[in-house]
């Protein structure tokens, strides 16, 4: 049983990195996008009625 | 009716809680699988290590046409129900879609380069991911073409069906064409080679993270999409009473 | 929906209609009967959603809510509704000729309406000449010119005065009045006020939220 | 039966009239064609073996240059509606409309595939040749109808169809090529011509009804 990463193999490790890199732009742009849209919807809602 | 002011607080209530738990579910398990397939799995006695390269490939495969079939469901439900809320998920999990068909075509020629000595083998199920891209890309682009998102809703449905419609005949006819001109004896990437089991639950185990991950991107994405759909139904009252 | 019968005195009858363009309301509740014979104008400031309505009564329109009642007798063709809209189809190389030999063909109708058609609304001299090549007042009369060729009972009349001349004008006026006299309805968004009086008025602003 | 024939009618006669409607994609699918040996070098037998390839992606890509006018043209000028009120369904409207155009631009680029076979130096060239492209440029000009009615609406919309349809076309040019390979190399044929007609038929059940649900798009 190989227990060490085979390091010999240069693809694999790039496969994983490119798929990390993938979901964690993917991750970002859904973070950022969902907290901009909470922030506009927020900020229209106290200009409308502060009191709230 | 497109009911623009169906408002979709229930969906909002639920996933409220849901999406904490599934973005830590989804981080866990992706991380252990990952580790589990690069650390653990025996070298395969053809490819020698780059099989672990499947850990990824096939999950991003899979999630992706789960994804598209997501499109296609929510498409047809909101060109049947006109909920906005149905084409609100279809909207959303067409990024996602596309991510992981990239993902796909990305580690499926990084496999190609140690195997085969190219980045592109004309791989049956890589030349229909390939297609299968180009017409989430044409949802979006399509999408993005019109002003008023009613447009733009029904348009991208009905694109969405004609696509889910015709990606088994792509399929089937890539594959037909594979036969004639793919040389004998070839490794496909996945499916052929009965997997044994210290192969076969670290690939499972990393499609139900992969599954995860998509309901917690789909999620994410669809709250975001309401919220700026609110934002804007509430401007164009603002804009009404005002004028 | 569309029930053939004819005995009804109503021609039209809308049941609280409501609409939407993008994310606001423009009308919602509209209820309003249609008669045959009579003349209904349309009032409501820019935006009110005239266009959005009779649209809809096209059954161009899918509307948001409400039900829409046609009765419309069965030897009227096709759907019975004649719209005259802003565009009026025609394209650029069509000539007054073809395209009333198309619009007769297209709805079965007998080609020998065309040729008085054309003379009545003065377009004798110019029944080859392309379109591209005809005013928007010339063009306007071909589109008056189709309702003669293939006669309905509805019109449904989107700003009909418009780019029109003066001698037009009256000419349109002609043709509306025959049409109620011979127990056509009439449903119009009026820019102006016409030397036609109408027997009903409908305000959609009325109806916004 | 009448009425649909008026407006077949009619669009073929404004197509025609409108000129280029004849000439641009047969000169398109000829210009791609002569354009290939220049760069790929005149070899019999390198030419001959790209011929089905070529000519098939040619004339997906010509076909492409038409798709975006054939319910614009009658869309922006409010022709559209006055045929949705002729009582017509709207189905059998874009269905006549797509053909009329096929007949003006899809139908030309079929018969000139001996042309191009005999400039691609193929071995047998027959009047068989014109069969796999005349069925595949149906099948393109149906799908190519679904995103034409799909952006009708739109500005400029001629990318953004050839984006979306570019997919539907794999299955026209991988069995179109292949039968039209066997026809050029003189091998026995008809076994593909049956795939390719499927999916004319399958074109055909399905198009219409995407295409008519688009352009209610109210």
């Amino acid at each position: 049983m190989t227990g060490e990463v085979t390091g010999g193999n240069f693809f694999v490790l790039a496969s994983f990195i490119a798929s990390g890199v993938t979901m964690a732009a993917l991750a970002a742009w859904t973070a950022t996008r969902l907290a901009q849209a909470k922030k506009k919807l927020n900020m229209l809602n106290q200009t409308e009625n502060p009191k709230d | 009716m497109f009911s623009t002011f169906a408002n979709p607080h229930r969906f909002m209530s639920l996933t409220r809680p849901l999406l904490p738990i599934l973005t830590v579910v989804a981080a866990v398990m992706l991380a252990a699988g990952w580790i589990w397939a690069i650390g653990f799995v025996p070298d395969e006695k053809y490819q020698g290590p780059t099989v672990q390269i499947m850990y990824v490939h096939v999950p991003a495969a899979m999630v992706s046409l789960a994804a598209y079939s997501t499109m296609a469901i929510s498409s047809l439900l909101y060109l049947i129900l006109k909920h906005s809320l149905a084409d609100v998920a279809a909207k959303s999990a067409a990024p996602i879609a596309a991510a992981l068909s990239f993902i796909c075509l990305v580690t499926g020629s990084l496999w190609g380069r140690p195997t085969w000595g190219t980045y592109w083998i004309w791989d049956a199920r890589l030349t229909s991911m390939l297609f299968q891209l180009f017409l989430i890309l044409g949802y979006m682009a399509l999408r993005s073409a019109f002003q008023r998102e009613q447009e733009a809703a029904r348009a991208g449905a009905i694109l969405c069906l004609v696509g889910a419609v015709n990606l088994p005949i792509i399929k089937f006819s890539v594959e037909w064409w594979n036969t004639l001109h793919q040389p004998a004896g070839f490794i496909s990437l996945t499916g052929d080679s009965s997997l044994t089991a210290e192969f076969f639950w670290p690939l499972m185990f990393n499609l139900i993270g992969m599954m995860v991950l998509f309901g917690a991107f789909l999620i994410a994405t669809m709250r975001s999409e309401v919220y700026k759909r609110q934002y804007e139904a509430k401007l164009a009252r603002l804009n009404r009473s005002t004028s | 929906m569309i029930n053939r019968d004819s005995d009804g005195q109503m021609a039209l009858k809308l049941r609280q209609l409501t609409a939407v363009r993008g994310y606001t309301l423009l009308f919602s509740g509209l209820d309003f009967d249609l008669a045959y014979g009579e003349f209904a104008a349309l009032k409501g400031p820019n935006g009110a959603g005239k266009t959005t309505l009779l649209r809809m009564v096209a059954g161009l329109i899918a509307a948001e809510s409400g039900e829409i009642e046609y009765s419309i007798p069965d030897e009227a063709p096709a759907r019975g509704i004649y719209y005259l809209g802003h565009e009026l189809g025609l394209r650029p190389n069509e000539t007054p000729l073809s395209h009333l030999r198309d619009w007769a063909d297209m709805h079965h109708q007998p080609r020998e309406r065309i040729l008085p058609a054309i003379d009545r609304l003065g377009l004798t001299s110019r029944r080859e000449v392309p379109a591209w090549s005809l005013s928007a007042g010339q063009k306007k009369r071909v589109a008056l010119a189709r309702s003669l060729v293939v006669p309905c009972p509805i019109w449904l009349l989107d700003e009909p005065a418009s780019s029109l001349d003066v001698g037009g004008q009256c000419l349109l006026c002609e043709l509306m009045t025959e049409h109620l006299n011979s127990n056509g309805a009439i449903l119009a968004a009026l820019h102006d006020p016409m030397d036609l009086e109408p027997s009903r008025v409908l305000d959609v602003g009325a109806f916004a939220p | 039966m009448k009425g649909i024939l008026a407006i077949f009618r009619r669009e073929l006669v404004l197509a025609w009239a409108g000129g280029s409607g004849l000439f641009l994609p047969a000169a398109f699918f000829a210009g791609t064609i002569f354009l290939a040996p220049l760069g790929v070098g005149a070899e019999p037998g390198l030419l001959s073996r790209l011929a089905p390839g070529l000519i098939f992606v040619a004339l997906c890509l010509a076909s492409l240059t038409t798709l975006e006018r054939i319910f614009q043209a009658d869309l922006e000028v409010g022709a559209l509606d006055q045929q949705r009120l002729s009582g017509l369904s709207m189905e059998l409207i874009t269905v006549v409309k797509v053909l009329a155009h096929w007949l003006v631009s899809g139908l030309p680029i079929a018969l000139l595939t001996p042309v191009a076979a005999v400039f691609m130096r193929a071995d047998t060239v027959t009047p068989m040749t014109i069969l796999p492209v005349f069925l595949g440029s149906i099948t393109i000009f149906l799908w190519g109808g679904v995103g034409a009615s799909l952006t009708a609406g739109l500005r400029r919309s001629g990318p953004l169809v050839a984006l979306l349809v570019l997919p539907l076309f794999v299955p026209v040019v991988i069995f179109g090529a292949e039968e039209l390979n066997h026809i050029l190399t003189g091998q026995t044929f008809g076994a593909g011509l049956t795939l390719l007609a499927a999916n004319t038929l399958a074109a055909l059940a399905i198009s219409p009804f995407a295409m008519a649900l688009a352009l209610k798009l109210e």
